[in-house]
């Protein structure tokens, strides 16, 4: 045996001038690394040279600045993917950084996009043993995993935005699950732990709004709302039947503004039923956005060819200007995942059709920045290639920028 | 190739359910539910009106092959999302070796272009296992033929039907015929 | 509130007429979906129509034959990879299942390939929470788990076939691993118990051969040879320098037969150390790919053009003949991961090159079939496409058939 | 951006695989390493030879830019195997948020266009933190130049340089000057 030959991998020991950023002091020791290989590191004074030696660089850690309304949060939980996060004003279109998910994981912002929360479920060996179904909280500045909340689970889906949804205040996570009955999960996030859980059978899906409610889509063609009291009992109170679940259903992906309450949905052959969710009856007008543009509302036939909504996520609110953006293609009936050639600009209180924007791609998915200034992103493009991500002005429908990248998924942004 | 079965999934389902939740009023009433039933794989529902003989035929039924399972246009594929088993080891109603059909599946009503019959195709997703790598170049794929909402969930193609299994983990779809559309 | 609303998901009874593949009985019961979707299932007869109705099918799920010598198991342990299985002789090139691997994963089989080791590393909460050292073991046929031994770990590292490797018997596995030192974890597979660790300080990888022998290669340029007693107690030997560790070192997917303990080891500017691993002292000669095949031996100059060895898995030996195959491309020192051009067949023992098969893709791996009838496997090829698997004819490097088909990776084969 | 620092890290490498491991010969062999050696990241070591100013230029080093660093070609890179952190929100020789700089490096000697010198650069592996999914069209490297193999660990390129993190998960690698190659 040879006994010179040391360990391979040992914590040895330098000098700390180079944590000081002395970057031209010499090592004061060597670095052994087995016996046959010593060599030693010198970062003595260079013969004297026009140009400086650069310095020697410690290894550190980014910290994201908090997050302004043009922080976009796609998200894309398969593969080893997750939320990926970019800054809608920089021309690069360059990740600030990603945290990672499980696959079929969902995820929710607060307004201010402070955290990210992500419901997921881990086998301790990957796709066997030990199961954990968690809320997992991070940090948005620091991208660090701040805790996990055990719950119940979550339904595991193509993502969804209504999968999962704070309420107004930021205080609670709704979580939608569909085993062992299909229930709401509602979560106190300064808690930290479950608060209850909410059967709805026959519905679906939740669409927070104001302190403690949220609505659902039922499949007999009513829309729910459940409201909480202060002791996290429950009620529930339907619409009457507002659209035809077998034939022209309301799409998962519609919107109810947190704050007012104000809720649309869209239906596969472009009808919006707005409901406006306060108290009492739910109830709502429902107007087709083919008739706002001045067409005939098309039907369901399979070889009736009209403009349709079609996509993943494929509607957004802009808040204060109550503008909504929906991808619409041309297609016969059940072409409601195909991607939009178009993006129709309506006027979510008149009713008017306001802009269609062209695309040179076709695009699965849709996001809108709040407040002022907003940005219109593109994304989830088809064809082989990276899925893209283009950044439009939000009011006139102009490409600013935009960068290919790879991803399919969910685009959030801060403010909703 | 040999088959091994995949009987007592349903209650195996069961079980799993009853470990996992807390919650013990739904519980009886699963319980209830089996004790009146034999134990067999949730079977999904037709959709009334999906196979009327005289409407116009989708863009997917015109286009659809009865030759190769292993591609997107093959006729039960009409409302698949998911990648085709065929593609990793497995067939039309076969899960791929060490995966396990999960007992509860989304449908579809497919045209079977050689005899003119619309079938109810289950969806049964095989589980257990991650992800599978297909093998060929249209092995993904993502039809919507009377594709309903997840709150109509036997007849949505987003949902990872995997409950029941020794884990959710999705490996591939399957499109095995359950019968006539009536 | 409604309670005609039903629980979404139940298990449900229907007839066994199905089960027992009575396609056209009549379901002897509905099956409830919500209550206002109730529908039924009716299989009734048809009105009689030329062709039969298509039978109702029962879920299976596939068991595979025992492996022949033309079974392909392609391992690319990333992104949620793992072993693919092929049959060389399938026309369609087209997987028979997969095992799935966490990211940097090692495997080795046995010479039967009746079973597939994988040691891994699992985190309970994928990149977090506990830690599991396990080697998992699959059934080659159903691909089932079979069972989980723990492990004191392994060496993340792209994957080569020397990280894992059995004993001549199949009884002992050897797992490499770096942390805490330089070792061997070697396992006992019919105890499915680790037996021992061995530390080889200043070496790495293991190359097996004999019952209870592996080589190693040293960073001071030696090849040494572990041999274990019966009591699990180990002697380590080593050869003189054999090699220049800075500048020519030996490539990690050298190859050593388990059989006969005569080792190949390549270096980077193509010299072969032929090292018979009996007994007494190792020592070898050396001879170049590049002579045998009539050529200057090339030298380790940045800008001396030559043909050199390149790839990953760009080594492959048919041990009855003593043909060994390797990936060749025209570059400078340095570039020992390009993808090959051509490969090169060279006799073993006579130092002779046999043939020059060139590669309409450059690929950067290579694997051979064992027995009769070999048949060669291509794969790795550059570009942003699948990554493909080429089957050849490995007498005369005929292009026999091939499929595109996404991967990276190493392919091992039956009987090495 | 702000920085965290990663002071105590061969330190906390140490403990973790002390609380990991039951080889007590080989702990307390560490253990008496660390007792004379103050805390600080393992560095690489320069490999003899490397830097003759006389040699001719690699591949690499002839094509080698100082501009952008997210690119496979910008001039420390010139061993880097992995996807550059600079796709992922970190820097030349900043980790991603949420990630933490491995404790241990390979290196490499890598020339700088701009002044002729050879620096030595630490290719520190951001870890803990699952395989970063880059933005960029440049971002998976695999260059050699003086790459050896893994009996040489702190020459190679392949290994997952995570050793002593929360978890060894690999998330992207940086490229940090450590100093002009002696």
């Amino acid at each position: 045996m040879r006994e010179t030959r040391s360990i391979m991998l040992r914590c040895l020991a330098v000098s700390k001038a180079i944590a000081r950023r002395k970057p031209s002091a010499p090592l004061a020791r060597t670095i052994l690394f087995g016996a046959s290989a010593l060599a030693s590191v010198s970062v003595a004074a260079q013969e004297a040279e026009s140009t400086p030696v650069l310095p020697a660089e410690r290894s550190d850690v980014a910290v994201l600045s908090a997050a302004g309304p043009h922080r976009i949060f796609n998200f894309s939980p398969f593969g080893g993917g997750g939320v990926i996060l970019f800054e809608g004003d920089d021309p690069a279109i360059k990740s600030l950084g990603n945290v990672p998910a499980t696959d079929n994981a969902a995820v929710a912002l607060p307004r201010d996009a402070s955290k990210i929360y992500l419901a997921e479920t881990y086998w301790s060996h990957g796709n066997r043993g030990e199961r954990s179904e968690i809320l997992s909280v991070y940090d948005a500045q620091t991208l660090d995993l701040e805790s996990e909340i055990p719950i119940p689970g979550h339904l595991h889906v193509v993502p969804k935005m209504s999968q999962m949804g704070l309420s107004d205040d930021d205080s609670l996570a709704y979580i939608y699950a569909l085993v062992p009955s299909s229930s709401v999960h509602v979560v106190d996030l300064a808690k930290e732990s479950l608060a209850t859980t909410i059967e709805i059978p026959g519905c679906a899906l939740v669409y927070p709004y104001g302190p403690r409610s949220f609505a659902t889509v039922c499949g007999d063609g009513t829309i729910g709302s459940v409201t909480l009291d202060d002791d996290n009992g429950s009620s529930i109170r339907f619409s009457e039947r507002m659209f035809d679940p077998d034939n022209d259903p309301v799409l998962e992906n519609s919107i109810v503004d947190r704050s007012t309450g104000e809720g649309f949905f869209l239906t596969y052959t472009g009808k919006i039923l707005s409901v406006p969710l306060g108290e009492g009856p739910i109830s709502g007008e429902t107007w087709s956005i083919q008739e706002a543009a001045g067409m005939e509302a098309p039907g369901t036939g399979v070889q009736e060819l009209a403009w349709r909504p079609g996509g993943n996520q494929l509607m957004a609110l802009h808040r204060d200007t109550g503008r909504i953006y929906v991808l619409m293609h041309p297609g016969n009936h059940w072409t409601h995942k195909v991607a939009g050639t178009e993006i129709w600009v309506l006027d979510a209180h008149e009713h008017k059709l306001l802009r269609r924007i062209p695309l040179d791609t076709p695009a699965t998915s849709v996001a809108v920045s709040q407040g002022e200034d907003p940005l219109l992103y593109v994304f989830g493009f088809e064809g082989d290639g990276p899925g893209g991500l283009e950044v439009r002005d939000a009011t006139t429908g102009e490409v600013l920028r935009g960068r290919g990248w790879p991803g399919f998924g969910n685009v959030f942004v801060p403010g909703n | 190739m040999s088959e091994r079965s995949s009987d007592n999934m349903c209650e195996r389902f069961v079980r799993k359910v009853a470990r996992r939740t807390s919650r013990r009023s739904l519980l009886s009433k699963l319980g209830t539910a089996l004790v009146a039933a034999p134990i067999f794989p949730l079977l999904p529902v037709s959709r009334a009106g999906a196979a009327t003989p005289d409407r116009p035929l989708t863009d997917f039924e015109r286009n659809a092959q009865t030759e190769d399972p292993n591609r997107c246009d093959y006729w039960r594929h009409c409302a698949i999302d998911g990648i085709i088993c065929g593609c990793c080891g497995g067939g039309p109603h076969t899960c791929p070796p060490g995966s396990e059909p999960s007992p509860t599946a989304w449908v579809g009503t497919c045209l079977n272009p050689d005899d003119g019959r619309h079938y109810l195709i289950a969806y049964r997703d095989c589980c257990g296992k991650s992800v599978c790598t297909p093998t060929g170049s249209d092995c993904r794929c993502n039809e919507t033929d009377r594709d309903l909402p997840v709150y109509r969930p036997q007849s949505n193609n987003d949902i990872i039907w995997c409950f029941g299994n020794s884990s959710m983990a999705y490996h591939c779809s399957t499109a095995a015929i359950v019968g006539v559309a009536g």
